[in-house]
């Protein structure tokens, strides 16, 4: 992989979540959805580290885990439209959403559930001798829940194959994070649960993928979880029709100069900048490609309603 | 005096004369402060009352109901906010083992006045973990007052009473009503908790429903009326104190009875209903009751299968003309 | 071969052969490896299986289920103890949120074959935090399997069938019942999960009940059988799959329906076998529905508070002769 | 305070539990008890700090806690005994007694429940401007709960007058604190949540009282929570009944000698021996009036049980 690459990745979640907020817009999107534009450069470098077989656990927030672990974009359109996708037929949406066959165990929308989760698939790793490791993201509010610490002690004292990603995006939903805990990174709760822990710049794939890359070797070999607290901030609002009138005046504009995307621009030389160009029209053709084929699938069929509760 | 107001808006009014008239009251939750709730329901509280009685938590649900309890003992009179009721599950335990047992633990020595407000059902596209209609847990759990709310007065009234109330109360708001009007009336005086209300008389069947299901209720009286058939519909309102008297009389009139609620039919609060009258109103049914709920299913995101689940008036019209036998 | 074993020695005979013949079983909770269990029921699984294969977990109920959870959907089935059902309402949200809900919500691309096993109700000067049976919030969540053996048979035929199903389950044991010895069945097959069982037939009234109160049942039949009453006692063992079809039939014979069940009388599982037979035995009744349950109180802790609170046998006995009139 | 006063009321805690003990053996208890034996230096030496007004929190262990705040012998006795306790008439127990007269929020018998309790007194105390502050004590076990995470991280983004006294008895009932967390002490913890964090021996009033009341002191002037950490050991089972047949051999035999009643009696020359003496003498004699006036309690009225659900 290098920065072509991982542009191309990016941009796609780029475009793919710009698609969305216009889908949105338009009446094509019945659920609310929660965008990580600014944030893509996490899932990207992290994934990056990640073997076929290793499971991704996100949350509400997961469209760039889902794309970076390469779920396939018309099935996240088509769930999302509330369509009968491949990915979750559509019971899912935007929040709630899996794929199996890609080793993502899905988003969450209960604030800090998925890292228990996430512990459980990094087990069943250790016990079958897999080989796998598990990595899970959260935002920085979720530091906050219960659930998060009894599954980091957990995943410490079981010397779990964990990796728990803190997007720290400095905001939970309407909060700010200074408000809301007395440290000033949240890898300052590393030591209490004996893991090690890592702040690096989120908005840089390199910086992520060289963090990440670190615990999940350290995972890999079996000395257990690490955390990674990947600093960045949100371009749009916590969710789709958030008027973000809490953000203080200039702060996303001045996020917009040193966003992951901007600043591989920036540096381009011309020849790079050319590539990066055809790239973007590249994904923006795949990506409407699967807007189509996403609104060609049909409406789930009500008479399958209950269908799945049980085997 | 009689005010037209958004539900959401009785709501902002009913929290606005509680920290107005009760300098006890503390209001704390998710994003409520500074930010004015996510629907809006705190809007202009911290303005207007100041960090010292409204303020925001970290994402704690347990931790900060485990708090107003703990501040409700010790005297205040704290209002706390589960963003949606979906997230009172990982709050759980402060509802069955601690809020709800400690006066009865102590022997009445201990008061624990506070009143946990939330909003819950489905919305379009919502997933399963935002859609729940959790009242049947709370109604289970000896100790608690549990009320829900189904027009913008009763939004106002209901809160007010929940504020009043020297037991720990759960009011469940409908996030669906938010938006609905209705005259609200704002001088009325503070009512005790619970009271059912006939909102529509009728004389064929008995429809009893809560929260979102009243209106859909009214709806299916009114289409049932072109058919002849006089549906009544009683407004639980409140769960806990239930007022099954007012059920009974109903049933002692109609004979008939449908339950309608949102939540899904294997134990939900219908079901408590249907029991009550399947002893007590015994003698005066004549024929079958009769349940309109969510089937067993987790909420589906997709609209076109919420459709299949989510109950409405069409759903009630089906089940009194089976009950009546048309 | 029927073996006669206490009703926890036949918990820890299906729990070794979950773990003896299905490699994938895993086992964790507090206390359970080296200590053996705080009641016994480990007690030789760790030596014979080793630290892979049970484990000792912190105490973080919600971190373990949740960790149940994401090992079933990868290919484990474990087994999570919750040490007193109680304890399950701090974890509450991986029933309702994540365990019950995930395969559906992936339109059944997960799994979560996953059993969680804990031991209810109230036992002598035990306080309201360790007196719930909490089986009505389990069964109100669709997605759950829900079982409540109530002989040392069941405990270990149902546990066994809990282990081998791929939906999660919930088996809620009794508490009291552990050191009640009778036959169990070491050799019969696997049965599926689910199915209600006449356990004493009768001709004027079904008693429904479960868990613990399927002996107090037992004992009111042997009592009513002398003034005369026959009464036919259901065990309902399961309340999720609910086989009501046993249910009905015995009330289509009898007429007559009592519930009988520990936990709190309102929103408790009986008010949803008594919905039940409001609408679908409705022909068939002839004596309102009568329910024997816990008054709507905490548990106290004191024995002779308790014994006003905990229904036993001499309340079915009552319950029965108000419904067939003496 | 002082020496004489210390040994008295820890004395009188051993005695009321070895009678309590001795009424279990006989059938006069109907539930279970959770002795403190060995750890009456922790409340003790805590409660020393205290003022009038200030909330005491404590678990289901909490006889300690319970009379270092002064409540009634008798009371307690009778509450335990099932009998009409002027403390809860009965309906508590042993695990979850409270008395709300002496300022004893009470115990709790869910695991971990009693820090967000306890912060909601420290709550209040700060928005009314009491002065009080609260204090909690959890065991070792307890800190893997996510509700004290959510606690404690709340009392300090509040600056609540919060202290948390943590009594490591290094086991929860029959797990080893060492198999449970990938730290040496829970005081490294603190840090995580920025609040200070120190640790004591809890065999030691005076060195208790010291550092909680630092704790206390700071809660008071408005400077929020504290941890302090209390290293302790159990003399006896988790609960009546535990065979402890999970305890490495000789270890009670060696707390025996570490324990505080004996390294007092240890350090006392003859004239303070001869005080002593006559302390325990008196308590033994308290303790049996107790017993003998709670026996004269009458059982609660059936009658009464469905009354105090709701006001
Ligand atoms: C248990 C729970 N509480 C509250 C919420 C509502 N909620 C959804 S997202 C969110 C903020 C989360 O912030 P953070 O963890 O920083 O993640 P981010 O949204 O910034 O990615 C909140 C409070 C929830 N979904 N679940
Ligand atoms: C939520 C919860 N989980 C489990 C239990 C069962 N339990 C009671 S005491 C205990 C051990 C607690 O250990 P620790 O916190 O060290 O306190 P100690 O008993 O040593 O004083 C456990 C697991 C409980 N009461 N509550
Ligand atoms: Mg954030
Ligand atoms: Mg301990």
């Amino acid at each position: 992989m290098g920065l072509p690459d991982d542009y191309r990745l990016m941009a796609r979640i780029r475009r793919f979540e710009e698609r969305l907020t216009a889908l949105k817009d338009d009446g094509e999107i019945p659920g609310s959805i929660h965008l990580c534009n600014g944030q893509e450069a996490i899932p990207v470098g992290a994934c990056r580290t990640l073997r076929d077989g290793d499971h991704v656990t996100a949350t509400y927030r997961g469209h760039g885990w889902a794309l970076a672990r390469g779920v396939d974009l018309t099935g996240l359109f088509a769930e999302m439209m509330g369509r009968d996708s491949a990915l979750c037929g559509g019971r899912a949406a935007s929040p709630y959403l899996s794929d199996p066959g890609r080793w993502f165990v899905g988003e969450n929308s209960i604030v800090g559930a998925g890292v228990p989760v996430a512990a459980g698939a990094a087990l069943t790793a250790q016990r079958t001798g897999s080989g796998a490791v598990s990595l899970v993201s959260i935002g920085d509010g979720a530091m906050n829940q219960g659930n998060v610490h009894e599954a980091l002690n957990l995943a410490a004292v079981l010397d779990l194959p964990l990796v728990l990603v803190v997007e720290n995006n400095v905001y939970s939903e309407m909060s700010r994070i200074e408000d809301m805990v007395r440290v000033r990174q949240l890898t300052e709760r590393a030591p209490g649960y004996g893991v090690p822990g890592r702040v690096v710049d989120g908005n840089d794939p390199d910086a992520v993928a060289e963090a990440v890359g670190e615990a999940v070797a350290r995972a890999r070999e079996g000395s257990g979880p690490s955390i990674v607290e990947a600093m960045t901030e949100r371009l749009v609002g916590h969710y789709s029709g958030d008027a973000q009138h809490y953000r203080p005046a200039g702060e996303i504009a001045a996020a917009r100069e040193r966003e992951p995307l901007v600043r591989i621009r920036r540096a381009a030389d011309p020849a790079l900048a050319a590539q990066l160009d055809a790239i973007d029209a590249e994904v923006a053709a795949e990506v409407e490609a699967a807007v189509t084929a996403a609104r060609a699938l049909p409406f789930p069929d009500p008479a399958t309603v209950k269908e799945h509760v049980y085997v | 005096m009689s005010e037209s107001l958004r539900y959401i808006q009785a709501v902002n009014a009913a929290l606005t004369w509680a920290l107005d008239t009760r300098e006890d009251t503390v209001y704390f939750g998710e994003d409520v402060a500074l930010p004015g709730g996510p629907f809006g329901a705190t809007k202009g509280l911290h303005k207007r009352f100041g960090s010292t009685r409204i303020f925001d938590t970290p994402i704690s649900e347990s931790g900060f109901l485990g708090m107003a309890l703990g501040a409700a003992m010790t005297g205040l009179r704290p209002i706390a906010e589960i963003m949606y009721a979906d997230f009172s599950f990982v709050a759980m335990d402060q509802f069955v083992n601690q809020i709800s047992t400690i006066r009865y633990a102590s022997n009445g020595r201990w008061r624990a006045p506070l009143v946990v407000r939330m909003q819950q059902g489905y919305s379009p596209g919502a997933c399963a973990q935002h859609s729940h209609s959790p009242e049947a847990y709370f109604a289970h759990t000896p100790g608690l007052r549990v009320g829900l709310p189904a027009t913008p007065d009763d939004a106002y009234q209901m809160l007010r009473s929940a504020v009043a109330s020297d037991d720990p109360v759960v009011i469940a708001e409908a996030r669906m009503l938010y938006p609905t009007r209705g005259p609200v009336r704002t001088d009325a005086p503070v009512e005790p908790v619970g009271g059912a209300r006939v909102v529509r008389p009728g004389t064929d069947v008995t429809v009893v429903a809560w929260s979102r299901m009243v209106s859909a209720a009214l709806d299916a009286a009114g289409r049932l009326a072109e058919e002849g058939i006089s549906a009544e519909v009683v407004d639980l309102r409140w769960l806990n104190p239930l007022d099954f008297d007012t059920v009974a009389a109903s049933v002692a009139r109609t004979g008939r009875l449908v339950v309608a609620h949102e939540a899904n039919l294997t134990g939900g609060f219908g079901a408590e209903i249907a029991a009550r009258a399947a002893t007590e109103c015994f003698a005066d049914l004549r024929a079958p009751v009769a349940r309109v709920a969510a089937p067993d299913v987790p909420m589906p995101a997709a609209p076109t299968l919420q459709a299949a689940v989510v109950p409405e008036a069409a759903d009630v019209v089906a089940a009194v003309r089976r009950t009546v036998g048309r």
